[in-house]
């Protein structure tokens, strides 16, 4: 991993229209992936992730609109992508697997067909014999025989699918991978497997990763840096190893205290009461106040991101561990 | 159950016809029973009509006595065949169209109207179509025939004038058909592409930065025509219901209408034979179309 | 326990019949279950999706008939229960569903459903001691104050409040057990654990019995007494908790600890597994892991093995088939570990 | 072929016919000769029927179900024409006839020089083969004659029927009867034979069927009354009357057979050489009443009723004067001079009289408006039929006017067989219905009228007499007709028995159908008026083409 | 009491609560409410708005237009505007009324083989698809030549009698797939009888789709009576616009240009079915939409 920055999300607003008003699902977000790094976004339900991610595929339609904010990626901004050049950035430069391997491919077409169009997209028409040779040949990175080439989706299991929809994600060996959720609806084994598959593939290839789950431990485990987002906003961004110490914002803090363990003793936990608030009518100041157990009435205003160390952002007025 | 109820219906045939053409005479009457079996009881006319269709004979009708009702079912049943068939697949390849491109830009200008064309033509009657279709293309403008299936007194002409002419005689029942049905399959065939739209597989083709036009024909087409399949060959019962009054108003010699005589004649071996090949050509159409949909749609095996 | 226990699982059998009228096929979901559940006691089921966990639990809570072999709850046999019987059955084992929002009727409001539930084995009671009893648990669960709840709908409420009320409304018969099938994995963790929580304080409170079904060891262990895991429509293991833990014997127990993702334990060894998903309509006697376990013997393929006992720990395995007396697990990690793999390009 | 004209002429005891043929040639072709010969060039008539497929395929004259009327007077031909316009019997087959003194015996003889289509001479064997079937197949012989001949025997060119007992009605039973040719119908069962292409005598030939189009008519140039002008006429088939009228008005065809949408009538003949030729037929519309229901079996009850209703608006509203009204005395015009005037003048259109026939025979007001005397409310269901909007117009005029009258309907619809069933059995207070008969004004009038052509209520009637009618008077001078040949004695029972019935009221009279043919005379020429268009084999000839 | 009378007011507020989601939050279900309830105003003020006797022959035939006959005469010379007027009575309520009745059966027959499948259920289902394979029209022809003839009330039988059957298969398939939810199991588990689950807790959840599919029926309805009407198989003593269309076809209403008399009855009938399918589809709408459905992309 060198320290080039591959995506540089500055301040993004991405609001829903719907019946009540706005809804503000992610507001004033921002943070960096590096080259070859492994980033992790994690929160709970409903808190803008998948939407973050959307918006960095610029996927988001109708509804949704990107209403503040810039996304550079490779040192452009991919916000100000006309139609052609935002589908050439599409899959070439990033890529995206969705979270259910059920719905992620047509279940009329052949994977070998499906994968092939990819390519042809982005690299132009080319012979059958070639374009076979490169899908056996990405097949064969995640584990898949290639006499299955010609299978329909509905012929594989749930965890062959979500490789193949990963084959399909290399496919134009892409600067940026985004996972959304890849791996809740499959076994912890077969999750396992794969997620240990594709930091193989990043270590040989450089890609940097996006990886979005609800899994704290799994990302805990396989990430260089995390992401905390509550609310529509990254409450707190920072390297593996210190979260694992102790983090510094107090959601972080609970989050991590959620999570019943295999090891140490059987102790109670406590989890976070509360939900989150309304994003239509959002209250002032921190929007985790009203959970908090730390709270003062300095959380009436709004916290402002901080740098505590190199990689290490927090947005509280009141941090936990005294690191500062 | 085809042969009890027609025989359900109230009066009685042969006297029907014996006062219609002789004075009414209870002994006529009796003689014209004997002549068309109602004389036996229910049961022996029962398993007498089983071993005939049994035999592929749908027995005798008694409004065109001697004739087998195969016979003139037969000769009905291609030309109700024709209208439907070509009606059906005109209105669905239209529906197809224009329900994607309604999808397509939903909410839009296109889309507001046709939806709501659709649902106005669908709650419109049927035969009133039809009438309105005579009365326009038929009557005042004269583009095509008002009836029948070819022109009076054709003449031997070569197999293409012979197409020529039927189609040109078909024009307005099949117009009339593909109005009515045209607006039903268009609404749901836009909803279906608006369901595949949502699908995961089809946001991950536009997140592969497919081409518009593969995302459009090789994802959302397809995927969103197969639904609509199996309706499609359901559709076609009802479409012989439509078939009753479009034959009426355009005097097409066809099958709705052959049903619908009998039944007013109450000739109940054509009203059990009519019912019997619908019932027979629809259970077919299915059955076909379970062997076909394997090949379509690769998820469904067949066995 | 020489005294019988609270349920008994005796050769429980139980198939579905899927498919066509020329294609039929029958789905082992549950095969041959011996199982005891004792009072006072939280067992936790694990296994993998589709093992048949649910089906286990819709059988003791009777939802579901049994194929073959008897299940007794309180010396009955469920199977043969007439009205009566059966209504007094209902009242005492009660079950919370997976899914905070399917579980809930969005047609009624929370107090009806509740309440109703409250009225159907109380039919003596007013309308006005039905809510009494309704405030009641809403605050017993943790929703207070109950007048807020109340006269919602349940799409008014979050998903934990949800689940609070599927509590509440399995409490309202004053059940003896409790099935729960995955009551938190809809539910984010932190919520979720609240919700355990809220069950393990009700179990003392109110002298439970649990069956816990849930996919994710962390929690079974958070939890459960004892655990039996399950694979295949069969049960494979079974130990008190922490026995299971530290010595587990089964060669997919072991697959399921070392994938769980354990952010916390040092020196984790890369892992790899074949997959194979079990064939649950596929009738011959086996070993249902045969094809996965990197010990698989011929035998494995052929026959179903025995349970193997020590103690309160047992398993169906061949690994321990000449086994007499306590052992050690004779799986070793090792044979899961990953081989290095050259480096990839394509 | 066609010069013996002489034989036109009728010997028989009734007056002269005309003699069709050249006559009404000159009244027609009138002033435009040119247009005359001209015709010989040919032309093809395009007529439309209401008419469908299924009637098609059985092109056997005797049958009566499945079969299609319309076209049999072109081909096939009978002893004697019955001419509803006239109310004559005209030689057709045969020239001449002969009784013996007691009416048991007829010979008729043949015109000579008839050939059917396929070149065969038709002889007196045709007609004997043709006769003995309705003796060997009573299924075939609607009319019951076959059980009144003795035998048939064939003498050169005369054939003599010889009856069981006096049988005066015989000659007009023989205008129903087509002859068909023995040597190609001998060895088939004709109860059940197709006769597929039919072969006769008369001026047009089956020539081919288009299905569900049309049906190619050849005319015949050996036709023994001459050769037709036409080249052939092209008989289109419809659906329903509407169609028939929208492709008469479009020019499709030049006439119809005779259906049509009656409310089409005036913008028809508003068009320029648009003609609708009316004549009387052998169906008679009335409103049946049951005449041993409690109520309308007091005929005073019964003659209210008839003078409530407004026949000539009904006529006019309903059927656009395309109807010829029937008389109480129940025979149309077509039966000629035994058609009694008297019977007709009987139960005009007069409510005011009509309540005060019901208030002088005891008959009161209730609060309801309805007549009632000792317990009977006047107030009767009226059937009425399902599916023909016309009828029912009519019958929602009825029964305003009948309310009007005092007298309360219950309207019911019922299909037409079961309409008919309803008549049979009686088991109706009033039913709107067709009645038919055969063209003898006895039968006409015994069938209906004769006590025992009838049966109790709830039994099913013997004859058309559903108006449980019964008379003993009638009764005796229907025996008596029976026993009298005395032409003008027949005529003056006739008469009797007309004007006996028509003071009874046993029914209440709408209007007689009969023809009613739309033409356009624009580009043909040569429609007679003395005669049927279409029906007579006669008048078809002269058409030709302008 | 006081308990009772505060729970009847709460079932109020609950009425009033679906209205407002369903109709007046969606602009085409107010469309289609405003239309209708114009018609049903038509209806039952018929008498007040329609200035003659619809049935009485009073007038010139074929009348054109004009300010004392608004859509002319027709071929007997009756005012075609006062049987416009007096046919919204009789075609709408026929619909309104065989929506009901098949509702009715459509809804439990539904419900029943959907819940408790078994053999009773089967069997329904199977004489449902039996049914579905005949050409629908021409077995109403059938029942109607059959039925003894008693005007409107035939009528809703005859519509009534087929046009449960998809409804029944519609609800059907709608229970199926609901009792795989887990309120149901939830519900058994309490120990609650099958008629409560079917009817309190499975059919509050599909009520919309019964809506919908009551409107649609409705619709089917008011056109089916048009077509056995026009196929000469309705009640002639009445005046339905359906009854008007057959009687101006059969008196050749074309060849007299009397587009006064064709067009107002088909339009008013598209018009009314029109407005019922708007509120049946805003209805199905919402409903989806509220189970998650589409999310638009
Ligand atoms: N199409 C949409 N229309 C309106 N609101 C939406 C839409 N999609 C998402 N939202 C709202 O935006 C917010 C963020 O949603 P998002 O899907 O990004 O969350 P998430 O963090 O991915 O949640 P999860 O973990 O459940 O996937 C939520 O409150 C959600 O309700
Ligand atoms: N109603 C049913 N009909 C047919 N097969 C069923 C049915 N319910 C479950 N199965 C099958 O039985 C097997 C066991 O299902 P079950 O729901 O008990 O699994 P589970 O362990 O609860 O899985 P999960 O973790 O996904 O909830 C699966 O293969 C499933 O496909
Ligand atoms: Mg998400
Ligand atoms: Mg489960």
């Amino acid at each position: 991993m060198n320290n080039e920055v591959l995506l540089s999300v500055k301040n993004v607003d991405v609001e829903y229209e719907v019946d009540r008003g706005r809804l503000k699902a992610v507001s004033n977000v921002s943070f960096d992936i590096k080259r070859g790094e492994f980033f992790g976004l994690a929160g709970e339900s409903g808190c803008g992730k998948t939407t973050m991610a959307f918006a960095v595929m610029r996927l988001l339609k109708g509804m949704a609109h990107i209403s503040n904010g810039e996304i550079v990626f490779n040192g452009k901004n991919i916000l100000e992508l006309g139609s052609e050049s935002l589908r050439q950035f599409r899959w070439d430069q990033a890529s995206m697997v969705l979270q259910s391997a059920m719905n992620n491919l047509n279940p009329v077409m052949t994977i070998g067909r499906q994968l092939a169009d990819v390519i042809v997209a982005h690299e132009g028409k080319k012979t059958k014999a070639a374009l076979r040779e490169r899908i056996k040949k990405l097949l064969a990175i995640v584990n898949i025989d290639e006499s299955r080439i010609d299978a329909f989706p509905h012929e594989l299991s749930g965890g062959m699918r979500q490789r193949v929809v990963i084959a399909m994600a290399m496919a134009l060996k892409p600067d940026l991978v985004i996972f959304d959720e890849p791996t809740t609806a499959l076994d912890v084994v077969v999750q396992y497997n794969i997620i240990k598959r594709v930091i193989e593939l990043k270590e040989s290839m450089g890609f940097s990763i996006l990886f979005i789950t609800h899994d704290l431990p799994l990302m805990l485990e396989m990430c260089d840096r995390i992401g905390i987002m509550y609310a529509g906003k990254i409450v707190e961004v920072a390297p593996v190893e210190i979260l694992l110490e102790g983090p510094a914002h107090p959601y972080t803090d609970g989050l991590l205290k959620s999570f019943p363990s295999l090891v140490g003793p059987r102790t109670k936990l406590k989890g976070i009461p509360g939900s989150i608030p309304d994003l239509i009518t959002p209250p002032k100041g921190c929007l985790f106040k009203n959970r908090c157990t730390k709270r003062t009435k300095d959380c009436e205003n709004d916290p402002v991101n901080e740098k505590l160390s190199e990689g290490h952002y927090v947005a509280c007025f009141n941090k936990l561990n005294g690191i500062m | 159950m085809n042969f009890l109820l027609p025989r359900t219906m109230g009066g009685d045939p042969a006297d029907f016809i014996a006062a219609n053409n002789a004075m009414g005479s209870p002994e006529y009457a009796e003689l014209l029973r004997a002549q068309f079996g109602l004389d036996q009881s229910i049961f022996v006319q029962y398993f007498s009509y089983i071993r005939e269709l049994l035999h592929g004979n749908f027995g005798i009708s008694f409004t065109s006595f001697p004739v087998p009702v195969s016979q003139i079912i037969l000769k009905a049943l291609p030309w109700t065949l024709l209208i439907v068939l070509t009606s059906t697949l005109i209105s669905f390849g239209l529906a197809w169209v224009f329900g994607t491109l309604a999808a397509l830009k939903k909410g839009g200008k296109l889309d507001t109207i046709m939806v709501g064309t659709a649902f106005y033509v669908q709650s419109t009657p049927y035969f009133w179509v039809a009438m309105m279709i005579v009365m326009v293309f038929g009557y005042y403008l004269d583009w095509f025939p008002m009836a029948h299936a070819l022109p009076a007194a054709m003449g031997e002409v070569s197999n293409l004038q012979f197409i020529g002419n039927v189609f040109y005689h078909a024009a307005l029942p099949i117009l009339s058909l593909v109005v009515i049905s045209f607006a039903g399959r268009m609404v749901v065939l836009r909803s279906n592409v608006l369901q595949v739209f949502t699908e995961d597989y089809l946001v991950l083709a536009q997140a592969k930065g497919l081409h518009r036009r593969t995302i459009l024909f090789r994802y959302a087409f397809r995927n969103a025509f197969l639904p609509s399949f199996t309706g499609l060959m359901l559709s076609l019962g009802f479409a012989v219901s439509g078939a009753i009054a479009t034959e009426l108003i355009f005097s097409y010699p066809g099958i709705g209408l052959t049903i619908m005589n009998a039944i007013l004649s109450h000739d109940y071996p054509i009203v059990q034979g009519c019912f019997a090949i619908i019932a027979i050509s629809i259970i077919t159409m299915n059955f076909l179309a379970d062997l076909v949909y394997p090949f379509l749609d690769p998820r469904v095996t067949l066995d | 326990m020489s005294e019988k226990a609270l349920i008994r699982f005796e050769n429980v059998d139980k198939t579905y019949t899927v498919g066509s009228l020329f294609n039929k096929k029958n789905i082992h979901a549950v095969k041959n279950a011996n199982l005891n559940i004792n009072k006072g006691e939280i067992l936790g089921v694990v296994g993998e999706s589709g093992c048949g966990k649910t089906t286990l639990a819709k059988l003791l809570t009777n939802i579901l008939d049994i194929s073959g072999g008897e299940l007794y709850v309180n010396d009955i046999d469920i199977s043969k229960m007439g009205k009566a019987e059966r209504k007094k059955f209902r009242s005492e084992v009660q079950m919370i569903f997976q899914d905070p929002f399917g579980s809930l009727n969005p047609a009624h409001r929370i107090s009806y459903i509740v309440g109703r539930t409250i009225g159907i084995y109380n039919p003596q009671f007013t309308a006005v001691q039905i809510r009494e009893k309704v405030k009641d648990l809403f605050t017993i669960v943790g929703l207070t104050p109950p007048e807020d709840f109340m006269d919602k709908h349940p799409n008014q409420i979050s998903g934990g409040q949800r689940q609070r009320i599927v509590i509440a409304r399995a409490l309202a018969v004053e059940p003896e057990i409790i099935v729960a099938d995955e009551p938190t994995s809809m539910l984010d963790v932190s919520i979720g654990i609240e919700i355990m929580n809220l069950m393990l304080e009700l179990k003392e409170k109110k002298q439970l019995t649990y069956m816990l079904i849930t996919h994710n060891l962390a929690s079974a262990r958070y939890m459960a007494d004892r655990i039996v895991v399950m694979y295949g429509g069969t049960l494979v293991e079974e130990s008190p908790t922490d026995e299971l833990l530290e010595n587990p014997y089964h060669p997919y127990t072991i697959l399921l600890l070392e994938s769980t993702p354990e952010p916390y334990k040092k020196d984790k060894k890369a892992i790899e597994a074949k997959e194979d998903p079990a064939n649950l309509a596929d009738p011959s006697p086996r070993c249902m892991f045969y094809k996965r376990c990197p010990y698989a013997m011929e035998k494995c393929r052929k026959e179903e093995p025995n349970w193997y006992q020590n103690g309160k720990h047992r398993v169906k395995c061949f690994l321990y088939e000449n086994i007499d007396g306590p052992t050690e697990s004779l799986v070793n990690i090792d044979v899961y570990v990953k081989k290095e793999t050259e480096a990839i390009d394509y | 072929n066609s010069t013996d004209k002489s034989g036109d002429k009728s010997a028989t005891s009734e007056q002269d016919t005309k003699t069709g043929d050249d006559d009404s040639k000159s009244t027609d072709s009138g002033g435009s000769d040119s247009d005359a010969t001209q015709a010989q060039s040919g032309g093809i008539l395009r007529i439309g029927d209401y008419v469908l497929d299924t009637q098609m395929n059985n092109k056997n004259p005797y049958l009566v179900s499945g079969v299609w009327v319309f076209a049999y007077p072109f081909q096939y031909e009978k002893l004697f024409y019955a001419n509803p316009v006239t109310g004559e019997i005209e030689p057709a087959l045969a020239e001449e006839f002969t009784w013996n003194d007691d009416y048991s015996q007829f010979t008729s003889i043949l015109r000579d020089g008839v050939k059917w289509h396929d070149g065969e001479p038709f002889t007196a064997d045709d007609v004997v083969y043709t006769y003995q079937n309705l003796i060997d197949y009573p299924v075939l012989d609607r009319y019951g004659i076959g059980k009144r001949i003795k035998s048939i025997e064939a003498d050169g060119n005369k054939v003599i029927f010889n009856f069981n007992s006096t049988f005066t009605a015989f000659k007009n039973f023989s205008t129903a009867i087509f002859i068909v040719p023995k040597h190609l119908w001998d060895g088939n069962d004709p109860s059940t034979y197709l006769n597929e292409q039919p072969v006769g005598t008369g001026p047009f030939m089956w020539t081919r069927y288009n299905t569900g189009v049309d049906v190619e008519f050849t005319a015949n140039k050996d036709y023994w009354g001459g050769t037709p002008k036409l080249d052939g006429i092209n008989v289109l088939m419809y659906n329903s009357a509407p169609n028939l009228t929208l492709a008469l008005l479009k020019g499709d065809i030049e006439a119809t057979s005779g259906a049509m949408a009656m409310s089409s009538a005036p913008e028809i003949l508003s068009k320029d050489n648009s003609n609708i030729q009316l004549y009387s037929g052998q169906t008679n519309f009335v409103i049946a009443m049951n005449n041993e229901k409690p109520g309308l079996s007091d005929p005073v009850v019964r003659q209210a009723m008839v003078m409530a209703v407004d026949r000539a608006k009904l006529i006019a509203k309903g059927e656009y004067n395309a109807v010829s009204p029937v008389s109480l005395g129940w025979l149309p015009d077509l039966f000629g001079d035994v058609v009694s005037d008297e019977a007709n003048q009987l139960g005009q259109f007069d409510i005011a009289a009509a309540k005060q026939l019901l208030e002088d025979a005891g008959y009161t007001l209730g609060k309801d408006k309805i007549y009632q005397k000792d317990g009977v409310k006047l107030s009767f269901t009226y059937y009425n039929a399902s599916g023909a909007p016309a009828q029912q117009m009519e019958a929602g005029m009825v029964q305003q006017w009948l309310l009007n009258l005092g007298v309360e309907i219950i309207p019911k619809l019922a299909t037409w067989p079961e309409l008919i069933g309803l008549g049979m059995s009686g088991n109706y207070d009033l039913c709107q219905l067709p009645v038919a008969f055969p063209f003898d004004p006895e039968a006409a009038l015994s069938s209906s009228f004769n006590s025992s052509m009838t049966a109790p209520t709830g039994e099913l009637a013997t004859g058309t007499n559903y108006f449980r009618y019964r008379n003993v008077e009638v009764d005796s001078l229907f025996e008596e007709l029976g026993n009298t040949i005395d032409t003008n004695k027949r005529k003056e029972l006739f008469h009797n028995i007309q004007v006996l019935v028509a003071n009874d009221y046993p029914f209440i009279p709408m209007y007689n159908i009969g023809g009613h043919i739309p033409y356009f005379d624009d580009e043909f020429g040569g429609f007679p008026e003395d005669r049927p268009i279409f029906e007579s084999t006669q008048s078809m000839i002269n058409i030709y083409k302008k | 009491m006081n308990k009772k009378e505060q729970t009847q007011v709460k079932h109020k507020s609950d009425l009033r609560m679906n209205f407002e989601k369903y109709i007046l939050r969606n602009t085409r279900a107010k469309i289609g409410i405003s239309i209708i309830s114009m018609f049903i105003l038509v209806a039952i003020f018929a008498p007040l708005i329609a200035p003659y006797e619809p049935k009485a022959i009073e007038f010139m035939a074929w009348e054109k237009p004009s300010l004392k006959h608004p859509l002319g005469c027709n071929s007997y010379g009756q005012d075609i505007f006062s049987q416009v007027v007096h046919g919204a009575r009789i075609t709408i309520s026929v619909g309104v009324l065989a929506g009901l009745l098949t509702s009715f059966v459509g809804v439990f027959v539904g419900l029943y083989a959907g819940y408790k499948k078994g053999r009773v259920g089967n069997i329904l289902m199977r004489i449902v698809d039996v049914f579905l394979v005949l050409p629908s029209l021409a077995v109403m022809i059938v029942l109607a030549a059959f039925l003894p003839s008693m005007g409107v009330i035939n009528m809703i039988i005859i519509i009534g009698a087929l046009s449960w059957l998809w409804m029944a298969r519609s609800i059907r398939s709608q229970t199926l797939s609901e009792s795989q939810r887990e309120y149901v199991f939830a519900a058994q588990a309490l120990g609650k009888g099958d008629f409560e689950i079917m009817f309190k807790e499975i059919l509050p959840n599909i009520f919309p789709v019964v809506t919908a599919n009551m409107v649609m029926v409705i619709t089917m309805s008011m056109l089916t009576e048009a077509t056995l009407s026009f196929l000469g198989l309705g009640d002639p003593n009445l005046v339905s616009w359906g009854q008007m269309l057959s009687i101006a076809f059969d008196n050749s209403a074309i060849i007299y240009n009397a587009w006064y008399w064709m067009l107002p009855p088909g339009l008013c009938i598209a018009t009314a079915g029109y407005s019922f399918m708007l509120i049946g589809n805003s209805f199905l709408d919402i409903y989806s939409s509220d189970r998650g459905g589409a999310i638009q992309l």
